[in-house]
């Protein structure tokens, strides 16, 4: 094959993971919608409402706040942006992405920050008491949330000698057996409870609130209206569809298109696509019996989010 | 010329700038002297980049210059990384003078002292004897003493902060006096080769006691815990371009100290003096960030993240001895290339921040966040390159922390499970230290820029801010240049700190660190591609922002007033301010903080239910302080209430003092004798 | 279906602002489903057999072991016509305070989801002719205004979004911000303090917007006409463009106005 | 049983002898403390079972079969007990909070993991290796029955560092004497059945198990 057709081959995977983050993470948060409606015994919107969601909000008026700068209409370019390109580094769809080589898991991790703490600017920016509020509080739980989450990618990265996440996926296929190895299982419930608070799902934040003393991320983003809103929504629905697919790649790679031929990423799609969708149905299903723990509270969650993380690390160096 | 040459050139024109500081008149005195010391730190940077591209050391001697010993001064790779870090802070924090000094700092003893504190910065990493370091240290040490005490007829917090920060800088210089004579008394020399050679020859016992006594006093001039005290007192105090070279460059020279004795001079130690670094740094970095995060003033909170930074590259210094003790080299190695990769980069950032505070100082006369605000319309360029730093700092991607904490992060990935029990239970415990200080410094530049920047203005003075003189912005806007070019191709960098590493550590064999547009470590499974990142994150930017163009329907941008609840008249005041916006931190660690909070209610005389005012105070007292050094002080002064009783004022009583301290001499004599 | 209704006020004590809050409740009881007639002790809302997760202003209880699953929320509850009011809120202060965890186990909640059934009634039939912008046909999201209201409407609104009628389904929402509505959905009379922000609220609104005056009051004072506190109708405001009449209106009311808009 | 099926099946149960034991530092319902307890013996029945089965010791696969009936379902059942009856079953002030306890429960895993360094570099078997699991889960017992305040708590922390000395024994030694370990277990039971009927006669005297209050006794 030659360069141009490989750089173009590259580059049409990297479209296909970002189109099904992009698309499926907005499918996901109607699904998580529509399955806690139905545990609720109601009907729901539609599984596509949030696609009609941003869709009419992409047609709507852009306001800005009067002493709002730059930071505020860059902020969302920005948060999209950064989860786009993780969702291009990370092996989603294919255990062979764009940019593999360097798709460090602390880069990931690091890119998704970047999103999020220009977020927490833009609502400072804006100047008012709920912007300040929220992004006080979120960037406070992503501070707790950091150790459990790179000692978690220690726990990971340690049976695979590295925390580059395609050779973490590869050598889960040389040896399923960490798959079930203590340390995996802890580093892997660790993940989720990070995965839960970054992501603002119950019960760490409530993302259908309307009470602004209870917002967290929704505080941030308060003043935000059409298109800009739109590619916040978006962002959010991204980045949960990509820490999904990152933590069902790390159960159960199987499926995952090791090779760059069509049928190979259609069946890395589907197969993506039913795996998300059952963790999103489980996730969506739990949600509803859980209420959001007081915001004092959630050290404790972190913590323990932690402690498991460390349970990880010593099974897997007890278990060389 | 030869980089011997260079080197002693260089040293001659900061001495040259030190004098024309103080002879020219006040009109010509900032610019001529700014432009000898740029030319200063231009010839010793050429001198040392050329040690640092052949790998051969720059030698000079002089034995009139010094009496009794003369002066050595050989430039090692190790030390011209140093040298350079210097000057990149330097050259800036010089140019920003130059507009500064219309706001003070134009007195004659202030340029001279400049001169020569740049000087002594710039040549304390190449001294290579005994004599010639302890002087040069000495100089550095009083240049910064007088430079921080610039405003000290104005402020009385500027003399405290001087006298903090002489005594703990004094008494730091003792000990590493003290470490010096160990081993100087062992190796009958005083130049550090003669130290190399018979510092391996030493009892296990001395040479634990002269790294101990190092890293005491070198970890009091980086602001390690629990000796970083001075830290948050004396950096708000100094004038701007002092604080930016004394937090970038004078601390990282502690960290180089450290290097020098347990590399250099001792040749590594057993693994229990670097869990000690280790855990310094950790707690340093832990116990910097919090505080950073709890501050209100922009410069403290600068400081205090200076604290938490030499943390960090403790911390990677820590485990590099770790993994060189336990005979993983190459990793050592690694680990060694992230601590001078991170104190490189909070040079650069660091400095452009504390430039940046200056500003703002200048344009407002506030330091204060609860009372700044809105800065980023005001100033926008100033604000720019402290959101460049900001993010710098918190390690995003693509800015030159990143590469820093990546490296570090990485080094300790590979650590794990060698097989050794304590490097087993150091590094989680580093890695979870290194989190969280990641998200407190988040929380901490989060606050700075948002609250200080962004948002509404909280006083007149924010209000009325106007953007400082071209100087200013140059030297700040240089530093925020090399926080891009350091995060976007920190293979600029890298090499020079590969080729010092392998000069300091003679055991890495192969290098550490491959290089071309993506970073490779040698040996292990880890690849990073900053400019790649860089360059994906900018087009995914244009592509998001120009899709977010075409598919919007209305062009038009209204401009609203913020929403606040339907409320008519939003004010400033509503905004979260900077103690409001740490306070879930606050209460976080609260036990590990112990704020002090009080509420003052008062009623109406009519009704107890009819509030009349309420003040609400929180402060949060640096706990190390009031904890180690209060009773220290106390205990100081009680005795100095005794010695008081000795000195009634009487002639007689003093002259007798004389005659009795005589007495025991001449007693002494003859008993021994 | 409905089989009665019961409507009160209570004060809760919510875990996650650790103040009281208060609740309006409307308390709809259904017949239980059939073959299941067993009745038990009100012991059941006690420990672990409930289940409660705060949402905003939504308290919802789902409680096992009553022979059916009661699923209470702040709009519309399903409860036991035989135990009073005060009864049922003075247990559930109780369960606010003595939650036992956040958790149960996965059993009884799959028990609990399969006892509850489906809550909603089908409204068949299409919607009314198109009466907004086209851009929120599918998608609307509400910013409700209370300018003046005796709080009749909010319970009709909140049971028009609850489960009952889950106006959901059409695509309609009630949002925490006028920056993410389309439009407003007003209730009560205007009173001399909410005429400014009810326009600064309208002005925070991006367009294309619409206004939806509920209720008598709003379309033209009801019983509040001539009160010396009132300023005059939604409509002497700002300009409405869909009036729903009622005093108050049937939450099927509001429903049909919503998916005039919606067209779903 | 091939050797990995085996190794991975210990690890896990192992490790979620030690995850019961966080979640008892974890939790502040009572309940939830309890099933954490039982959750626990159930693991240890099964590292028993696994031993036994492996190493084909019928003693030991009757040793698990005892563990589970004693430690999965008598203990937890009569411990539910005493908490049916406590109005506020909470542990809601511990002695050192939250956070903080699981931070220093990481510090004792941690501890136990060095501390027993020394004795896994002398195993060779799989299970010689799993040992800084049980000193763990010890420790932490330990340290629940050092800061937590209710009886009920107090009773678990005791329980928990028995657990982790079985676990001790059973992976050190690949099997314990039968005897030894009845004793073991009835001594616990016995304990319990002690500490239940103290604890209903503190609560008909001073209405609550909060140990704090036997401090008032003392005036």
């Amino acid at each position: 094959m030659s360069t141009t057709w490989r750089a173009l081959g590259e580059i049409v995977v990297a479209a296909v993971q970002v189109i099904v983050t992009g698309v499926g993470g907005l499918v996901l948060v109607g699904l998580m919608r529509k399955v806690r409606a139905r545990v609720e015994g109601r009907v729901g919107a539609p599984i596509l409402q949030p696609l009609r969601d941003v869709r009419k909000l992409m047609r709507k008026e852009r306001l800005r706040p009067q002493f709002a700068t730059w930071i505020f209409p860059l902020a969302p370019v920005v948060f999209v942006a950064t989860v786009s390109v993780a969702a291009v580094m990370a092996p989603l769809v294919t255990s062979r992405p764009a940019l593999g080589s360097g798709a460090d898991l602390f880069v990931i991790v690091y890119l998704l920050l970047l999103g999020s703490t220009i977020l927490a600017l833009a609502g400072l920016d804006a100047g008012t008491a709920f912007g300040g509020m929220g992004s006080s509080r979120a960037v406070t739980i992503g501070a707790l949330a950091e150790p459990a989450l790179l000692v978690t990618i220690l726990a990971l990265s340690i049976s695979a000698h590295s925390s580059n996440f395609p050779s973490i996926i590869r050598a889960t296929f040389v040896d399923p057996g960490v798959i079930i190895s203590p340390a995996r299982l802890f580093a892997l419930a660790a993940l989720l409870i990070v995965i839960v608070a970054e992501s603002g799902r119950l019960p760490v934040d409530n993302p259908v609130t309307h009470l602004e003393l209870t917002m967290i991320h929704e505080a941030m983003i308060l003043e935000y209206t059409g298109p800009d809103l739109a590619l916040v929504t978006l962002g959010e629905a991204m980045r949960l569809a990509l820490l999904l697919g990152v933590f069902v790649n790390l159960i159960l790679p199987w499926g995952i298109a090791s090779s760059m031929s069509v049928p190979a990423l259609a069946l890395g799609v589907v197969v993506l696509s039913a795996k998300v969708v059952a963790v999103a149905v489980v996730l969506g299903f739990v949600e509803v019996f859980l209420a959001k723990v007081r915001l004092f509270r959630l050290p404790e969650l972190l913590a323990g989010a932690f402690v498991l993380a460390l349970l990880g690390v010593v099974s897997g160096v007890v278990a060389k | 010329m030869t980089s011997g040459g260079l080197l002693t050139c260089g040293a001659l024109l900061g001495l040259a700038a030190a004098l024309v500081g103080a002879a020219l008149p006040r009109r010509k005195r900032v610019l001529v002297t700014a432009a000898l010391v740029i030319a200063t730190c231009v010839v010793e940077s050429v001198a040392a980049i050329g040690v640092l591209a052949t790998g051969h050391p720059a030698q000079w001697h002089s034995s009139q210059l010094l009496p009794m010993t003369g002066a050595t001064l050989a430039l090692t790779p190790l030390g011209a990384m140093f040298v350079v870090l210097v000057a990149l802070v330097a050259v800036p924090a010089t140019l920003y003078w130059i507009g500064y000094a219309r706001h003070g700092m134009s007195a004659r003893l202030t340029a001279s002292s400049y001169a020569l504190f740049v000087a002594a910065l710039l040549t304390v990493p190449a001294a290579a004897s005994v004599a010639t370091f302890m002087f040069l240290w000495e100089i550095m040490a009083l240049t910064s003493l007088a430079l921080v005490l610039t405003d000290q007829s104005r402020r009385a917090a500027a003399r405290s902060a001087g006298v903090w920060y002489g005594v703990i800088t004094h008494i730091g210089a003792a000990f590493i006096l003290a470490a010096f004579l160990i081993l100087a008394a062992h190796s009958g020399g005083q130049s550090f080769a003669a130290l190399e050679s018979h510092a391996r020859a030493l009892a296990p016992g001395a040479r634990a006691a002269v790294f101990l006594l190092a890293l005491v006093g070198f970890g009091s001039k980086a602001g390690v815990v629990p000796f970083h005290v001075w830290l948050p007192k004396a950096h708000p105090e100094a004038p701007s371009p002092v604080s930016a070279l004394m937090s970038g460059a004078m601390v990282a020279l502690g960290v180089y100290g450290i290097v020098l004795f347990g590399d250099v001079l001792l040749g590594g130690g057993p693994v229990w003096w670097w869990l000690i670094v280790l855990a310094l740094g950790a707690v340093s970095a832990l116990f910097g960030s919090l505080h950073a995060a709890n501050s209100t003033d922009l410069k403290r909170l600068l400081a205090y993240s200076t604290t938490d930074n030499m943390g960090l590259a403790l911390l990677a210094l820590g485990a590099s001895g770790l993994f060189v003790a336990t005979g993983h080299h190459r990793l050592g190695a690694l680990s060694l290339v992230a601590a001078l990769f991170i104190l490189m980069s909070h040079a650069m950032f660091k400095g452009a921040l504390f430039l940046a505070a200056g500003s703002v100082q200048v344009a407002t006369g506030r330091r204060d966040l609860d009372e700044l605000g809105g800065l980023l319309r005001r100033m926008p360029q100033t604000g720019a390159l402290f959101l460049i730093g900001a993010a710098s700092i918190c390690a995003l991607p693509p800015f030159n922390g990143f590469v820093g904490e990546w490296l570090l992060f990485q080094s300790l990935l590979h650590g794990v499970k060698l097989g050794s029990t304590p490097g087993d239970i150091a590094i989680p415990v580093a890695v979870a230290a290194l989190a969280l200080t990641a998200g407190l410094t988040i929380v901490a530049f989060v606050k700075a820029a948002g609250v200080g920047f962004l948002g509404r203005p909280r006083s007149p003075g924010a209000e009325a801010a106007i953007e400082v003189p071209r100087s200013m912005r140059a030297g700040t806007g240089l530093l925020g240049a090399m926080c891009v070019v350091a995060g976007v191709a920190p293979m600029a960098i890298l090499p020079a700190a590969e080729r010092a590493v392998r000069a300091t550590l003679p055991d890495v064999g192969s290098t550490p660190l491959a290089h071309g547009v993506q970073l490779q470590l040698v040996g292990v499974r880890a690849v990073l591609a900053p400019t790649v990142l860089a360059a994906s994150l900018v087009v995914a930017v244009l592509l998001v922002a120009f899709l977010r163009q075409a598919l919007t329907r209305r062009r038009d941008v209204r401009v609203a007033e913020a929403w606040g609840c339907g409320r008519e008249l939003v004010t400033a005041r509503m905004q979260y301010t900077a103690t409001s916006f740490a306070e879930p931190v606050q209460r976080v660690f609260d036990d590990v903080l112990r704020p002090v909070r009080d509420i003052d209610v008062s009623h109406v005389a009519e009704s107890r239910y009819v509030l009349e005012s309420m003040s609400y105070r929180s402060r949060v007292d640096d706990r190390i302080e009031s904890a180690l050094y209060t009773p220290v002080i106390t205990t100081v002064r009680r005795w100095g209430q005794f010695a008081r009783r000795l000195q009634p004022g009487s002639v007689h009583r003093y002259l007798a003092y004389g005659l009795v301290a005589l007495v025991i001499t001449l007693a002494v004599v003859a008993v021994l004798g | 279906m409905l089989s009665g209704v019961q409507r009160g006020c209570a004060v809760l004590r919510t875990r996650d602002v650790g103040h009281f809050l208060i609740a309006r409740w409307t308390f709809i009881t259904v017949p239980s489903p059939p073959g299941s007639e067993r009745t038990r002790r009100p012991r059941a809302f006690l420990g672990r057999r409930v289940v409660w997760s705060l949402l905003s202003r939504e308290c919802k209880f789902h409680v096992r072991g009553l022979g059916r699953t009661l699923c209470a929320d702040a709009g519309s509850g399903l409860l036991n016509p035989e135990y009073d009011i005060m009864t049922i809120l003075r247990y559930s202060s109780i369960m606010a305070h003595e939650l036992v965890g956040p958790v149960m186990s996965l059993a009884s909640a799959w028990r609990t989801v399969r006892g509850t059934r489906r809550v909603t009634e089908s409204l068949p039939g299409n919607p009314d002719a198109a009466v907004g912008p086209s851009e929120i046909v599918g998608s609307l999201q509400l910013r409700h205004v209370d300018a003046g209201s005796c709080n009749g409407c909010e319970l009709e609104i909140t049971s028009a979004f609850g489960p009952v009628y889950d106006a959901e389904r059409f695509g309609a929402r009630l949002v925490a911000s006028p920056r993410h509505a389309d439009g407003l959905i007003v209730t009560g009379p205007v009173t001399h303090n909410m005429a400014g922000p009810l326009r600064t609220t309208l002005e925070a609104t991006p367009r294309p917007r619409v206004v939806i005056a509920l209720g008598d009051c709003a379309r033209d004072c009801g019983v509040f006409r001539g009160g010396y506190g009132v300023v005059g109708a939604v409509s002497d405001v700002i300009d409405v463009d869909v009036t729903i009449p009622g005093c108050p209106p049937d939450p099927a009311a509001i429903i049909g106005a919503l998916r005039g808009l919606t067209q779903r | 049983m091939n050797h990995s099926a085996y190794t991975s099946v210990l690890g896990l149960s192992c490790g979620v002898i030690v995850l019961c034991a966080v979640v008892v530092l974890w939790r502040r319902s009572l309940r939830a403390i309890v099933r954490a307890l039982a959750v626990q013996g159930m693991a240890l029945a099964l590292v028993a079972l696994t031993l036994g089965l492996h190493g084909h010791d019928d003693g030991l696969v009757v040793v698990a079969v005892l563990v589970l009936v004693a430690k999965g379902a008598v203990v937890p059942t009569l411990i539910t007990r005493i908490v049916r009856h406590d109005v506020a079953s909470r542990e809601t002030q511990p002695l050192v909070n939250v956070p903080a306890s699981l931070v220093a429960a990481g510090v004792l895993i941690f501890l136990a993991f060095a501390a027993s360094r020394s004795i896994t570099a002398l195993a060779s078997s799989a299970s010689g290796r799993l040992i800084p699991y049980g000193m763990a889960a010890m420790l932490i017992g330990f340290f629940a029955l050092a800061t937590r305040r209710k009886a009920v708590s107090q009773i678990v922390g005791l329980l928990l560092v028995d657990n982790g000395i079985a676990l001790v024994a059973f992976l050190a030694t690949a099997g314990v004497p039968l005897i030894v370990e009845l004793g073991a277990s009835l001594d616990v039971l016995l304990i319990v059945v002690v500490l239940q009927v103290l604890a209903t006669q503190m609560r008909l005297r001073l209405g609550s198990v909060d140990l704090d209050q036997l401090a008032e006794l003392h005036d």
